[in-house]
């Protein structure tokens, strides 16, 4: 694609503010303390740790019928390999793009 | 409670590597520990107090699902490892390439975009 | 590498890969499965790939086209699904308890298998040839 | 429940799914048929979609059990009309933009394709999902095979737009799969119409749940403060692809809507000024930062990001005017054709040119005027000019915003300006003044589409009423309660 690298002529914007140290770390140190703030008023609302006595009917249903429906004992494995195996389909396919991305960087050099 | 509060260190302090550090191998470092965080996070909402494992075997055959931890959980973060694996796995052949192209890992020093 | 790494590795290969084979064949009664099994025989590649370097592993490896073994997995696990969505669609309910040969896991897990363990070879062989 | 319909447009994603592995076997010995494949197999998923579309307008919603687990348990998918729209649009342009790439492209034609297959995989099974944790997989298929694509190139930019892009997608797409799990901690399901039942309104988790997905999907949809990573990726990404990057943007999008409509029903009003407040910020932005660009990939990224702005603004206003949603929703229609057809344009000029320098397409290149009229019509939509399909849907901003708040409308026509003057100044450089001796032809396969497109655009200027008519019927239908009972089978 020629040497699109070549000369940037335009001015340095946008992007470039980013780069600057002191403003980015900054904006990096906000945004964290923002983070750390919001995970720290989560902890308030979750759950209690340990207790699982309200609204798990999907796990019950998961762990009562494994067996008979899935012929399964381990209930994980029910659980990837049969129950949502839709989303070990996608889960594979992540695996197959990043290797086909790996071979796209590499494959200059024949694998 | 305590495991909430590790999941949630964890997480703090992959998103500080994350958007702290230069170093893209830091970066990417920082990127698996947020995810671990975010894994133990899910795991341990599944936790129940004095559960057992999610397997069927002979001596909990009787009991049923009022003693075992949540197999859901379980079973996002087995999917999500991978994909977290894939994510880990492109980004370090990519670093490989930036280091190829530029002679540097430092994201401030990759300076061809701009505008 | 030297004499003692190649030997070792050569040596614990068939152990590893053994080990991966039981991990998936037991993932539908134990832990384990698809993706543990899957990493542990390629965690066995790796050791030979990183021990032999510029060997006969390469010639080997000249030899299979991953990416056709990794691509059939693939259409393994998606015929396997789809025969999963058509079956229970159409005849909904079928009582399928297999016993001990766990019903549609054990053969995912074998596919799953295959497919993660090629991907993460070609992903160690690719970054260990830069 | 009466008759199953079978979910056709569910197909499509198999379809597209087996011939990213087909491309990948049999590529590999023979790259000649790569593109082939991918081009009937965008065909085909195109056809499956259509006649889902027709069974949408006559059931409105179509669902499917995967693997015959009930609601809850298994995993479903849904559509509705909402995202049969959006499907409809995402398989009639990646359709184009697989025959944009048949001349386009002409090495590593595997991968390209693999990659491309898995990304439009990646779209559709966002528009699909029916389960949280399902469209957080999808959103990772379309994120890890966009970083590929934007590293085709191998060069510079390519590459270092790549780890950018990686590394800020990866922290959102990680934000998405927090917010997951707060609300599994919630509420102990993950299927969106269980959710939307057993979420209450009370729990202070909630901000704190839709704060995260809004800044997860936020990143996806190139909303303001996140939209930082799509210049350079579109930059980087062969040129086809950006208008892939233009329907991942409208996925985002969806994701959103699907958030704001299904599963939290968000009915707080001060949410729809933060929207609005978001969407200026993404207009105004993106408009000026397109001014100051001379490459013409960058600047049609700026410009999609100030078009998903107006669809923001007008899915904020919504909320205080009933008739915004109808305009985000033809809006979204409008920035999918008219955007990807400036790709196009843009593709067949790098195609030509191989540079995306705008001076240097100018110089080098020169193709016959129905490229230059295709590129105006496309620039001239999005800008907003009656009888074209950007105007329409434009109009029904201005209006609905004129009785919220005049100075929304007066941003809004400001943002226009705007538009017409990076518009003019990328037509003037790479038409106007092209100083070229060298004439190319148009491939015919670049040709189809961008004809296609641009009789879309005109079409739907001159006849929106079934734009809004379309707009309409997904509006009509958004209300999660016929989502909820059908997914359950009620």
């Amino acid at each position: 694609m020629g040497n699109r690298a070549g000369k940037a002529p335009y001015k340095e914007r946008g992007m470039m503010k980013k780069y600057i140290p002191e403003k980015k770390k900054i904006v990096g140190v906000l945004v964290l303390a923002l983070f750390a703030f919001v995970l720290a008023q989560s902890l308030f609302f979750i759950p209690q740790f340990g207790d699982l006595d309200v609204g798990r009917d999907v796990s019950s249903y998961y762990i009562d019928n494994s067996l008979e429906k899935t012929g399964s004992a381990n209930i994980v494995n029910s659980i990837v390999w049969d129950f949502r195996s839709y989303d070990t389909l996608g889960e594979e396919t992540v695996l197959f793009a990043a290797t086909i991305g790996i071979v796209l960087l590499v494959r200059r050099r024949k694998i | 409670m305590l495991a909430y509060i590790a999941s949630m260190l964890l997480l703090i302090i992959g998103a500080y590597t994350l958007v702290m550090k230069d170093n893209l191998i830091k970066k990417i470092m920082g990127l698996s520990v947020f995810s671990s965080g975010i894994h133990i996070f899910l795991i341990s909402l599944g936790y129940r107090a004095g559960g057992i494992p999610p397997l069927l075997t002979n001596l909990n055959f009787n009991q049923i699902s009022a003693i075992m931890v949540d197999p859901l959980p379980q079973a996002l973060v087995l999917t999500s490892i991978v994909i977290n694996l894939s994510i880990t796995a492109f980004a370090m052949a990519i670093i490989v390439d930036v280091y190829r192209e530029f002679g540097t890992l430092n994201i401030k020093k990759l300076k061809s975009l701009r505008g | 590498m030297d004499t003692i790494v190649k030997t070792t590795a050569r040596i614990m290969f068939p152990f590893i890969l053994m080990y991966g084979i039981y991990i998936t064949l037991h993932g539908h009664l134990t832990p384990g499965g698809g993706f543990p099994g899957g990493v542990i025989i390629a965690t066995g590649f790796a050791l030979l790939i990183i021990a032999h370097k510029e060997s006969r592993v390469e010639h080997t490896f000249r030899q299979i086209s991953f990416i056709d073994a990794k691509s059939i997995a693939g259409f393994g696990i998606l015929l396997l699904i789809m025969f999963g969505i058509f079956f229970r669609l159409n005849i909904i309910q079928v009582e399928k308890s297999l016993g001990i040969l766990g019903g549609l896991t054990l053969p995912s897990n074998i596919f799953g298998t295959i497919m993660v363990a090629t991907t993460l070879v070609i992903i160690v062989y690719s970054i260990i040839k830069e | 429940m009466g008759d199953k319909i079978e979910m056709f447009s569910f197909y499509a994603i198999l379809i597209l799914l087996a011939s990213a592995f087909a491309t990948a076997v049999i590529g590999i010995k023979r790259e000649g048929v790569a593109p082939y494949i991918a081009i009937a197999s965008t065909f085909t998923a195109l056809v499956l979609t259509l006649l889902t579309l027709r069974d949408v307008i006559a059931n409105r919603i179509v669902t499917m059990q995967i693997g015959g687990w009930l609601a809850p348990y298994g995993i479903t998918v849904v559509m509705d009309p909402l995202s049969i729209v959006i499907t409809s649009i995402v398989a009639t342009i990646g359709f184009f933009a697989a025959l944009v790439s048949f001349r386009f492209v002409e090495e590593r034609k595997v991968e390209y394709y693999t990659l491309f297959s898995l990304i439009m995989v990646g779209i559709l099974g966002v528009l699909h999902a029916g389960d949280m944790f399902n469209l957080f997989v999808f959103i990772e298929i379309l994120s890890i095979a966009s970083y590929s694509l934007v590293a085709y190139h191998r060069d510079k930019i390519s590459i270092e737009a790549s780890i950018k892009y990686l590394i800020m997608s990866s922290f959102a797409t990680g934000l998405i799969l927090l917010s997951i799990a707060f609300i599994y901690g919630l509420t102990g399901t993950l299927n969106m119409a269980d959710i939307a039942l057993k979420l209450g309104t009370e729990s202070g988790l909630l901000p704190i749940i839709f704060g995260l997905l809004l800044t997860g999907f936020g990143f996806k949809a190139a909303l303001v403060p996140f939209h930082a990573w799509k210049p350079d990726a579109v930059m980087g990404a062969p040129a086809p692809i950006g208008a892939i990057f233009v329907l991942a943007s409208l996925a985002g999008v969806y994701a959103i809507f699907r958030m704001f409509f299904t599963v939290f029903f968000i009915t707080n009003i001060s949410v729809y000024y933060l929207i609005i407040g978001l969407s200026v910020a993404t207009m105004i932005v993106g408009a000026i930062l397109a001014l100051q660009q001379t490459d013409i990939l960058r600047l049609l990224a700026y410009a999609s990001i100030s078009q998903v702005g107006y669809i923001f603004l007008a899915f904020g206003i919504g909320a205080l005017h009933g008739f915004g949603y109808t305009a985000a929703i033809f809006h979204l229609i409008n920035v999918a054709i008219f955007d990807s057809l400036l790709f196009f344009c843009a593709a067949v000029l790098i195609h030509g040119a191989g540079s995306s320098d705008m001076h240097k397409i100018s110089q080098s290149v020169r193709f016959s005027p129905i490229l230059g009229y295709s590129f105006m019509i496309g620039m001239l939509a999005a800008v907003g000019v009656p009888l074209l399909n950007g105007f329409a849907s434009k109009w029904i901003i201005y209006i609905t915003t004129l009785y919220v708040q005049p100075l929304l409308t007066i941003i809004a026509l400001l943002v226009s300006v705007l538009t017409l003057a990076y518009g003019v100044k990328a037509f003037y450089i790479m038409f106007l003044t092209n100083s070229s001796k060298k004439r190319m032809r148009i491939p015919i396969t670049m040709l189809v589409p961008i004809l296609i497109l641009v009789a879309a655009c005109v079409f739907l200027g001159i006849y929106p009423q079934l734009g809004v008519q379309i707009s309409e019927f997904v509006v009509k239908n958004l209300a999660n309660i016929f989502y909820i009972g059908k997914v359950f089978g009620i």
